[in-house]
Formats: structure tokens, sequence, C-alpha cells
């Protein structure tokens, strides 16, 4: 039988693939895709926990977490599309209006 | 048979995962995404979790990816023809940064695994929709009651921002 | 009579609150010549019945219960010998400078007047107040009134020139803020029940002895806001550009009041807290004195504009005051204490001057007068007045302070070197020079400009505002222990008590481990004895 | 009964919240938003008014050890709900005046002042979660109001991105520390904790994801932009409630759950500190727009926010809680006279430089204006000086010293661009003349409210610091242990 610690292992390998994606794409799709990718390896984490534990908390984490994640989603795209009206690009490279 | 389950599903997550990152196409990342997903959704069910890895499939690569698929389709991004950002040095940061957070990580979990090696035995109660329904409403009824606030707000705020034309004040 | 002290201060903001509800250039003028004069007349009760013989202990002592509990910060209120002749001549310059901006202010009156009473009332508080904390709230909120009275009513530079004096000072006395909040704490662990005290009474006392280490950090920290804010030489930088550039009663109060605040502070809190190092650091900043004093005489002497030379004369006479204060005996503290008056009275009476001939010529560039006196005759007196008490000259005040300044140099026993006194009283010199040679130019020889032929002697209300100055100079010139007398006795008590508190830090700094630097600059392990004798 | 006790610990968030959602009904059918708007006042007075009450109860959990309730709880949540209600009461007035009064600002404003006060009351992984998302994710849709001007779409994405990216961290650190714990529970995560090295990563990640939401340097970004695209009133709100419910959150986390003896956590902060500080000073002298300036003076703020919680005292924790409310008042008044000028037509009134001679125009706003900024310069007898007063003196008995001073000499720094707007207004003629529009009523008295308070608290704040310091002694000892 297979340790928790390769299901940690892997959750966190998944998040750092997470971190490097949102870090050098500039699609901001793709960017926020990233960020999914990164709370999913966490709920991975949390269910490995839960499971070592035998105990449900941290399943409950990770449905709020899901709940989370849709009401983020339901924001960020809204947002995207804001922001493609303005642009006409989802390029974060040219979202440059704001600096310092 | 646990451990080539896992052995696949893993390959499967870390393969997907790292096709999202770099495939040029905007709806291959997304798929690719649903992909990684379904995997975990699978190892979920290794950790005996059925109720969050039915609850993964159907919010997670239902629900939340049909979004993304569908704001795709509607901006029509092109693909992109430079597909990162030009500056080099940024990648090498961002690699630096990802590398160095998952040996931190991983060597903390190190410190983890002489103490838990393996899947609680109460685990085949605990997973299942009754044992988290019960303490969802008691223990923990004040956040889902948030939560559900929340998803109004989000849904009404994301209309906001995603309408077309400024209202004046009363559409007069 | 407590309570007369608190409405002395306060009554300038009920001047203000009269000011915003009537909201009439002229009702606001009256209003608040009315406010300082009150505010003069109702602080005299205060000088008459203070009682002399005990100057040492504060009089009229408003003492508030201790607003946070744990942390012995009180409103703290009273006078004694060092502050009380300050805080008179506070009151009386508070109707002087409304005076003389009676016809010359024109914009913002409402606004210009506010800040004046606001000036007032914070000056009034950084004397009266014997909580450190209460003293750095009145010694701060005097920064915001002088601010805006530069920054609005100022001449063409003045944007700079306020932001400068208003950072500059600022970070001075924010510095002394982390230090007072160290003493406060420090002195905790001295009290039973209280964490932490600011009370004057209690610091300056011989129970609360602070160790050498700390001591010479403390006093660093709060010797730097005083020294920027006399200002010693080098952190003058400020001064010329503010003086220059503020409205006539703004340089009055500036030099007359605020520079006064920084070597009040040098007496009041760092000679009795941080006996130790006022005596080991004395040297230096007494050396710093003395290049003020020779460097402002000699930048006064090549300045153009009278204003600046002025402000330069006060860098220089300002120096003199330190040098009282670090000679570490009685008479030169005394002198520190009157010339701190004079100075007030002289310069603040020779920036009156310059602001009534500005007014009229609207140019302060020497080049522009000369052999004016013939046609303002009143002025040239008063001028002439001002001048000489301002350089020194026997019969008049400055005379006396210099003097005894210098007297108690000569003797003194932390400044042993006689180089001190040899190099102040060639500033005394360079003083004659330059402000004489100024007169000349300005006053005497031929009438240079056709169109100052029918310049405006002094009226009766520049007469009135100037004469009380005069009065005082001439007062102080002849009889100065009518005005010593008030803080002979704590001065002397207030320097022997530190006196003993150093050697007792001392003796107990003999038997702890001290770092190397400490040891070396304190030179603990000296006999003693060659310091004990005080004059 | 277990229900209503419940309820009632909960009760200022459930009112909040309960018409946000009542609000957005009755709003859809209605052409005018002056219904939501009345409705958001009244429900936020009555949570602000129940917390004020509920301070000087003693303290509890509830909702099976959910969420505290009463004493220091209430007394952050009274702070939070302060905010929100003078940032909702000048926002109408300004933001008909450029034509986007949405009846969904005010929704959200309620449903983000809910999470906030979940998050300040929270005593479990999972509340503080969820009420930084739910704070978090309204504040996305309030920055994206100008959704048709490229600043506004722009900042609100790049808020997003980052928020979301920091959720991960706040996300992975909660995992953590609860495979090192086996628990979700603030008070059982303190028992278990150690030095583990499983503990202080899963800490680490947590604190790094609410440096994040209080834009401590190196994790500022945002900050700037998303002040500058926001609409004024709604700025005023993002830089005060939220950054209080942030602040109250790591607060918690620091005292209830991260002994001190597991790491050189002090010292961690102190670093951050140091950094935001500085580094939000020294941004904040170059900036013309006063809106970014104001963000980096948040952003420093934040940084002598941080030097109370390094010091980790009683002393220290009640100084953070006493300078957010003093924060809160001159930040939200600073930005309210922001909101004054910037709705004037002809010119940006955003521009320090377009302030010139305005002084003297309309003399009340001007002075008001002064108030605050000299209140947040930090000057005496303002309610700013306290505050520092008090961090600092915390830093200082807690024997951070080098820190107190470089806090000191940064806030010295600041001084400069707070006298930038005076010097324009009273000090320089007017570029061009711009007729000003009175402001309304309402909008004027809450201002003049929050300047009085600014020279009341900076005189009177002997009760209140008592309060924070002797009155909830019993807390904070159980909390931190003496």
């Amino acid at each position: 039988m297979i340790g928790i610690d390769w299901f940690l292992a892997l959750s966190a390998l998944l998040f750092c693939i997470g971190i490097v994606g949102v870090l050098i794409r500039k699609n901001a799709i793709v960017i926020f895709m990233c960020v999914e990718l990164m709370l999913n390896a966490v709920n991975l984490s949390l269910i490995s926990f839960s499971s070592h534990y035998g105990n449900v908390d941290g399943q409950i984490l990770v449905f709020f977490s899901l709940a989370i994640a849709a009401a983020e989603a339901v924001v960020g795209l809204a947002i995207i599309i804001a922001i493609f009206r303005n642009n006409l690009s989802v390029d974060i490279g040219k979202i440059n209006l704001l600096r310092w | 048979m646990i451990t080539y389950f896992f052995i696949f599903l893993a390959v499967l997550a870390v393969a997907s995962a790292l096709m999202m990152v770099i495939s040029k196409n905007t709806v291959n990342s997304a798929l690719f995404l649903v992909l990684n997903m379904m995997s975990l959704a699978g190892l979920f069910l290794l950790l005996q979790a059925q109720f969050l890895a039915i609850i993964q499939v159907l919010v997670y690569a239902g629900a939340i990816m049909v979004l993304f698929l569908f704001v795709i389709m509607l901006l029509n991004v092109d693909e992109e023809t430079s597909l990162f950002s030009k500056l080099r040095v940024k990648y090498f940061v961002a690699f630096l940064l990802g590398v160095g957070v998952f040996a931190q990580i991983l060597y903390s979990l190190g410190s983890f695994s002489d103490t838990l090696p393996t899947i609680s035995s109460e685990m085949a109660q605990a997973g299942t929709v009754e044992a988290i329904g019960d303490v969802l409403f008691s223990k923990y009824i004040l956040p889902f009651h948030i939560i559900a606030m929340l998803l109004t707000a989000a849904m009404n705020g994301a209309i906001m921002i995603a309408q077309h034309k400024v209202r004046t004040e009363g559409n007069k | 009579m407590e309570l007369l002290l608190n409405i002395c201060i306060y009554l300038p903001l009920a001047g203000i609150a009269a000011i915003l509800a009537v909201r009439s250039d002229k009702a606001t003028k009256w209003i608040s010549l009315i406010v300082t004069t009150a505010t003069f007349a109702l602080s005299l009760p205060l000088l008459f019945n203070f009682d002399i013989a005990n100057s040492s202990t504060a009089q009229y002592l408003t003492e508030g219960n201790p607003v946070l509990t744990g942390l012995d910060i009180k409103y703290l209120l009273g006078l004694d010998g060092l502050s009380l002749l300050l805080f008179m001549l506070t009151t009386l310059m508070g109707p002087i400078v409304i005076l003389s901006s009676w016809d010359s202010v024109k914009k913002h009156l409402a606004g210009y007047y506010s800040m004046l009473l606001l000036l007032q009332t914070a000056s009034m508080g950084v004397f009266a107040s014997l909580d450190l904390i209460v003293f750095y709230v009145f010694f701060e909120l005097s920064l915001i009134p002088m601010y805006f009275l530069i920054g609005i009513w100022g001449g063409k530079n003045r944007i700079h020139a306020t932001i400068k004096f208003f950072v500059y000072t600022l970070v001075g006395s924010l510095i002394m803020l982390v230090g007072l909040i160290y003493v406060g704490y420090d002195a905790g662990s001295f009290i039973d029940g209280y964490q932490f005290s600011t009370d004057w009474r209690f610091l300056s006392g011989d129970t609360y002895q602070i160790g050498l280490v700390e001591q010479t950090y403390l006093f660093l920290a709060f010797s730097l806001a005083f020294c920027i804010k006399v200002p010693l030489f080098p952190f003058h930088t400020w001064l010329p550009y503010a003086h220059t550039e503020a409205p006539t009663a703004g340089s009055v109060v500036l030099a007359a009041i605020m520079l006064k605040m920084g070597t009040y502070g040098l007496l009041r809190i760092c000679l009795p807290l941080f006996p130790n190092a006022f005596v080991e650091f004395a040297p230096y900043l007494a050396t710093l004195a003395v290049i003020g004093i020779i460097y402002g005489a000699l930048v006064a002497m090549v300045q153009k504009d009278v204003k600046k030379l002025v402000a330069y004369s006060s860098v220089s006479h300002l120096g003199f005051v330190v040098l009282g204060l670090f000679a570490f005996n009685t008479i030169a503290v005394q002198g520190a204490l009157i010339q701190m008056i004079n100075h007030g009275l002289s310069t603040g009476a020779l920036f009156l001057i310059v602001g009534m001939i500005y007014d009229r010529t609207h140019t302060r560039q020497i080049k522009d007068y000369g052999g004016i006196a013939k046609v303002v005759p009143v002025f040239a007196v008063m001028f002439m007045i001002a001048t000489l008490a301002s350089i020194g000259l026997p019969g008049l005040n400055g005379f006396i302070g210099e003097f005894l300044i210098l007297n108690g140099t000569f003797s003194s026993e932390v400044l042993p070197q006689n180089a001190f006194v040899v190099f102040a009283a060639l500033g005394v010199i360079l003083a004659a020079v330059y402000m004489l040679w100024m007169y000349q130019r300005v006053m005497f020889g031929p009438l240079k400009h056709e169109k100052h032929e029918k310049l405006v002697d002094l009226n009766a209300r520049e007469i009135g505002l100037l004469v009380p100055l005069v009065v005082f100079m001439i007062w102080i010139g002849i009889r100065p222990v009518d005005f010593t007398q008030y803080s002979e006795a704590q001065v002397q008590e207030l320097l022997e008590s530190s006196n003993e508190k150093r050697m007792a830090i001392k003796q107990s700094a003999n038997s702890q481990e001290l770092p190397q630097w400490a040891s070396t600059l304190y030179d603990v392990t000296d006999e003693l004895a060659s310091k004990t004798k005080n004059k | 009964m277990d229900y209503l006790h419940d309820i009632n610990a909960f009760l200022p968030g459930i009112i909040v919240g309960v018409a946000g959602l009542i609000g957005i009904v009755i709003d859809s059918y209605k052409d005018d938003h002056g219904a939501i708007y009345g409705l958001s006042v009244v429900s936020l007075l009555a949570g602000l008014v129940l917390s004020v009450t509920d301070m000087f109860e003693p303290a509890g959990i509830a909702f099976s050890g959910m969420i505290t309730y009463g004493g220091v709880t209430a007394f952050g949540n009274a702070v939070i709900l302060f905010g929100a209600l003078f940032c909702v009461l000048i926002s109408r007035e300004y933001l008909s005046a450029i034509d986007h009064d949405f009846g969904e600002v005010y929704a959200m404003v309620l449903f983000a002042t809910t999470g906030m006060v979940a998050l300040a009351s929270a005593n479990d992984l999972i509340m503080i979660f969820i009420g930084v998302e739910t704070m978090s994710i309204c504040l996305y849709v309030l920055a994206g109001i100008f959704k048709n001007r490229k600043t506004g779409a722009e900042a609100s994405l790049k808020y997003f991105l980052l928020g979301a990216f920091s959720t991960g961290f706040l996300l992975y650190g909660m995992a953590l520390l609860y495979g090192a714990t086996g628990s979700l529970s603030l008070p059982v995560i303190a028992e278990a904790a150690s030095t583990d090295l499983l503990f202080v990563a899963g800490a680490a990640l947590l604190l790094t994801g609410f440096f994040f939401k209080i834009s401590a340097v190196p994790f500022h970004m945002w900050t700037p932009d998303v002040y500058q695209g926001t609409p004024t009133t709604l700025t005023a709100y993002m830089a005060t409630a939220s950054k209080s419910a942030s602040f109250i959150a790591l607060m918690i986390i620091l005292s209830k759950m991260i002994p001190a003896e597991t790491a050189e956590w002090g010292e961690l902060i102190e670093v951050i500190a140091i950094l935001t500080m500085v580094l939000g000073n020294l941004i904040a002298l170059v900036q013309d727009n006063i809106k970014r300036m104001l963000a980096y003076s948040s952003i420093a703020h934040a940084g002598y926010l941080l030097v109370g919680l390094a010091a980790g005292t009683t002393a220290g924790y009640s100084a953070v809680l006493f300078y957010l409310l003093a924060y809160t008042i001159m930040n939200v008044g600073a930005f309210g006279v922001v909101a004054y000028y910037e709705r004037q037509q002809g010119l940006d009134f955003t521009d320090v430089n377009n302030y010139a001679g305005l002084g003297f125009k309309r003399p009340l706003m001007a002075v008001l204006l002064s108030f605050f900024l000299f209140s947040l310069a930090g000057i005496p007898p303002f309610v700013g000086f306290i505050g520092k007063y008090m961090v600092f003196a915390a830093a200082i008995d807690a024997g951070y010293i080098a820190l107190a001073i470089i806090g000191v000499l940064a806030s010295a720094a600041s001084v400069y661009y707070y006298l930038r707007p005076m010097v324009y207004m009273y000090f320089r003629e007017p570029h061009k003349d711009v007729p000003l529009v009175q402001s309304g009523l309402l909008f004027r008295s809450t201002l003049i409210v929050l300047a009085a308070l600014t020279v009341y608290l900076g005189v009177a704040f002997g009760d209140l610091h008592n309060l924070l310091t002797s009155y909830y002694s019993n807390e904070w000892v159980a909390l931190i242990g003496g």
C-alpha cells in the first residue's frame, strides 16, 4: 500500500507547477487556470491529511474551497470579460497602465 | 493494486498539468486542466474520499471548467504567437521560485513521513456523504451559510461587472 | 492660581473659536488683540505671586490623573524658576506680534490670527508643562501654526523654507520621542506600582538614575532634537530660510520664543536627566556652540539682506546660550537663562523693526537704504537701542547675558580650556562689527534714494509695541537682579543635585562592566575627586 | 436555546449579511437605490451598536468553536463596522456624482463586511479562510466598478489574479498546519504547536497569504494600482475595513495559534515591518497622484502596525487595535475629501498639482484634509500621533529599539508627502479657476464627525486605551500568556 507521503509529494509538485505557470504565462485566463491547479493541489494535500487522521475536518475545508473556487471563477471570468472589452486582449503583458 | 493506480493517476496528473502550462491553445489548456481534475478525483477515491471525488468531477470539471471554456470561446482568444512573456530573466526567477518552494515543501513533508504512513481505518466512515453532511449542518453551519451568501454575492457581482452597458441612474 | 495658568494657556484657543464664529476681518484683529492682552494681564499675577524662595519647586501646579492605567502620563503643568520668565516672555510677545501685523497682513486674516493664537497656546504649553509627554505634544503642536504662517503668508521661497523647517524639526523631535518612551519605561523600573513615568519632577530627582551607556544614546537623541531647534551649528541651515521667508510676526515668534524651546529643553531635560553625558559631551557641544558664534557672526557680516543678517545673528547669539548651558555652573547657566530672554527681546525687536521698514519700502536689501536716519528719527532711535542691546553694550540687556556666560565659562570645571572664552569673546566683537556696520549702512551717510525722503516715521501703534521691549532691555541692563532672582535658587539647586547624581551614577558604574567606549568616554576609573568641586 | 446564543454571538455579521440579501432583492424592483443605501446604513449602524455593547461582555466561543465573541473580538468588529459605515455614508453622493451609483455596490460592501466580521471573529482556520475569501471576492467586484475605464478593469484584474494566487498560499499553509496538528481549530493547533518543520512551513505560508492581504512589502504590488483604479470611497473601504479585518486576523493567528517560542516569528515580522515602512514611505514621496500616494501611505501604515505585532505583547496588540481605529478614522476622512474634489468637473483632481490654490475656495474641505493628513503624519494632538506612540512604545518596551527608530525615521520622511497636498492647497496659486460644487450635508457632516474624532481621540485617548489594556487584560493573558 502506497503511503500518504506520496500523495503529499504529488500535491507539492502540482502546486509548484501551478506557481511556475502563474509566473511565466501571460494569458490571464491561463494564469487563472494555473491558480485553479494550485487550489486543486492543496485540496489533494488536505484530503490526504484528512485520510491519514481519519477526521473529516480537512474534507470540509476542501468542500468549502471548492465552493469558493466556484465563486472566484465566476467573478474572475467576469473581470476577464470586462478587461477583454477594454483591451481586446487578455495578455497581461499589455496591461501596464498602472505602474509604480 | 492501489500502487499501480496511484502511479498511473499521478503521472496523468503531472503530465496534464505540464501540458496545461505549456500548451499554446487556450482551449487545449483548459481541457488538460479538466483531465488533471479528473485524475485528482481518482486520487481522492484512492484516499477514500468518495463524496469529494464526486464533487470534484461535478463542480470543478463539470461546472467551473465549462465556464472557463465558455468564456474562452466567447472571447475567441487567438492562439498566442509568443507563448510566454519575453523576459528570460522572469523564467529563471519563476523556475527558481517554483523549485525552491517545491524543495522546501518536500523537505518539510520529509519530517512528517516517518510519523504517518497510511490511511486511517476510520476513513471508510468519514468520507461518505452522510458523515460530511452530518458535520456540515451541525458544526460547520455558520461557514456553510456564509458560503451560501458568498455564492449569491459572487453571482450578483459577476453580472454587474460583465454587463456591457453602464446603467445610468434609474435607466431613464 | 493654578486655574489662572490654565486659563492663560487656553484663552487663545477660545479666541480662535470666537474668530471662526465672527468671520469678520476687523473683529478678528480686535479679538486677537484682546485675547492676547488679556492673556498677558492674567499672567502678571503669576509673576507677582511667584514664591522666589521656593523657585525650585513648581508652582501653580495642575496635576491631572494619569490618563492611562499603568502609564504615569498625566496632564502636569506648573511654573518654576526655569520656566517663569520664558512663560512671561511668551505672554508679553502675544499682543506685540498681533499688533505688529495689524496693517501688514491683508489676506486670509481669520486663518492668520488663528494660527498666531494657536502658536501662543502651544508655546505657553511648552514652557509650562512638567510632564515630558505633554511637553512633547505642545512642542510638536507649535510646528503646525508656524508651518502655515511661513507657508501662506511668507515670502517668495516660502514653500521650500517651510517644508525644510518642518521636516528638520520633526526628524529631531521624532528621535526624541523614541528616547522619551525609553526613558518612560526605564523610569518605571525605579517605582513601585507604576510602569511608566514621564513626570519631570521624578525623572530629575535623585531616585531615577540612568546607566552610562543608555545615557549616551538618550542624551544624543534628546540633544539632537533640541540642537536642531536652537539651532546649533551645523543644524542651523533651516533657520535663515525660515526667518527670511516668514512674515514679520512669524519671525518674531520664531526668534523670540520657538528657538528658546531648544535651549530650554537642553536645560530642562538633558541636564538633570543625563548629567554624566551632559558633562562628557559638554566640550564637544560647546565647541559647536563657539563655532556657531563665530560662523554666525561671519556669515551675518556678508549678508546683503537685513533680515537674513538678523537671522544669522540669532545663530551667533544662541551659540552663547548653549555655551553657557554646557559650562555647567551657576553663573553661566544663569547667564544663559537671562540671555534667552535678552535674545527674545532684542532680536524680536530687530525683526519687528525690519518688518516695519519693509512695510514702507518693500525691500530688505541693505544697499537700498542709506541715510534714512534723518527722515525717520524715532525709528532710528528704536533701531539703535535694539542694535546696541543685540551687540551687548554695557547698560543694556545683552551685556548682562554675555558677561555672565563668558564669566561662568571662564571658571567652568567642565570646559577648562580658555579657548572657549577667547573665541566666544571674539564673537562679541564680531557682533559689534556686523551690527554697527549694518546700522551705519542703513541709517547714516547721504540719502541714497530719493523716494525715501517721504518715508513716514513710526506711528503710535508701532512705537507702542516697541516701547515695552525697549523698557525691558534697559531694565535688564540696569537691574538684572530683578530678573535673575527668579531662577537663582533653582539653577543652583539643579546643578548641585545633578552633579551629585552624576557622581552617584559614576560611582555605581565603577563596579559594573561597561563597554570599552563607554569606560573611555566617562573615564570612571579616574579619580572621581578631581571633578567633584562645584562652584 | 443554543442556537439563540450562537446567533446572538454573531448577530452583527448576520444583520449585515441578511441586510445585503434583502437589499439586492428590493433593489431589483426599484430604479432608485435609496432603499438599499438606507438599509446598508441602518444595518451597519445596528451592527456597530451591537458590537460596541458587546465590547464590554466577557469573551466566549459560539457555533461549536467556530467563532469567538465579546471583548477584543467585539472591539475588532466595531472597528470594521465603523469603517464600513462611514465609507457607505460618504459613498452615495460621490457615486451618484460620477454616475456609478449601483445598488450592487452597497450589497457588495455588506457582503464583504460580513466576511470581515467572520474573519475578525474567527476561531477556526475554516472561518479564517471563508472570511478572507468572502471579503476578497466582494472586493474584486468593487475594484472592477469602473469597468469601462481601462484603469478600473486592469486594477480589478491585477487584484484578482494576485489575490487568487495568494489564496493558494493561504490554503496550502492551512493544509500543512492541518497536517502537522490534525485539526483546524485554532486552540487545538496552538496546543499541538511545535517547531516541527511542517508546522513552521504551514505557518509561514499562511502568514505569506496574509502579508499579501495587508499589502506588506514585498507583497504590496497590487495596492497602488487597485487603490487608484477603484472609486475613491470604495478605496477608502478597502484601505480601512479590509485592512483592519486582515490585521485582526493576523493578530488572531499570531497571538492564538503560533506561540512565540515555536520560531523566531517576531524577527520575521520585524524584517517585513522595516521593509514595509521604509519602502512604503520612500515610494510615496515621488507620487503625484494623490490616491497612489495614499495607497503607499497605507502600505507604510501597515508597516507601523506590524511593529506592534512584532512586539507581540499586550501593549503591542492593544496598540494595533487602537491604531486600526485611528487609521480607519483618518483614512476614511482623507479619501472622503479626495472623493469630494475628484468629482468636480474640469480637472483631474487625483493629481496633486491640481490642488493648487484650493485651500481658500472651500475652506472647510481643505481644513478637513489638513486635519486628516496631519493625523496620518502622526503630529500631536491628532489621533495618529497616539496610535504611533502606542505602537512604538510597545516596540521599545519589548526591546525592539532599532525597529522603533527606523519606524520613527520613516515616519519623519512621510511628513514630506503628507504636507504636499497642503503645500499645493494653501501655498500656491491655482492654475485654472474651477468652480467647486458644494458638498451635500450628509457628506460634509460625516467628514466633520471624522475630523472631530481625530482631535477628540488624540486628546481623550485614555479611556479607550484603558479599555484595551486593562479591561481586556484577562483576555490578553489568556491569549498570549501575560
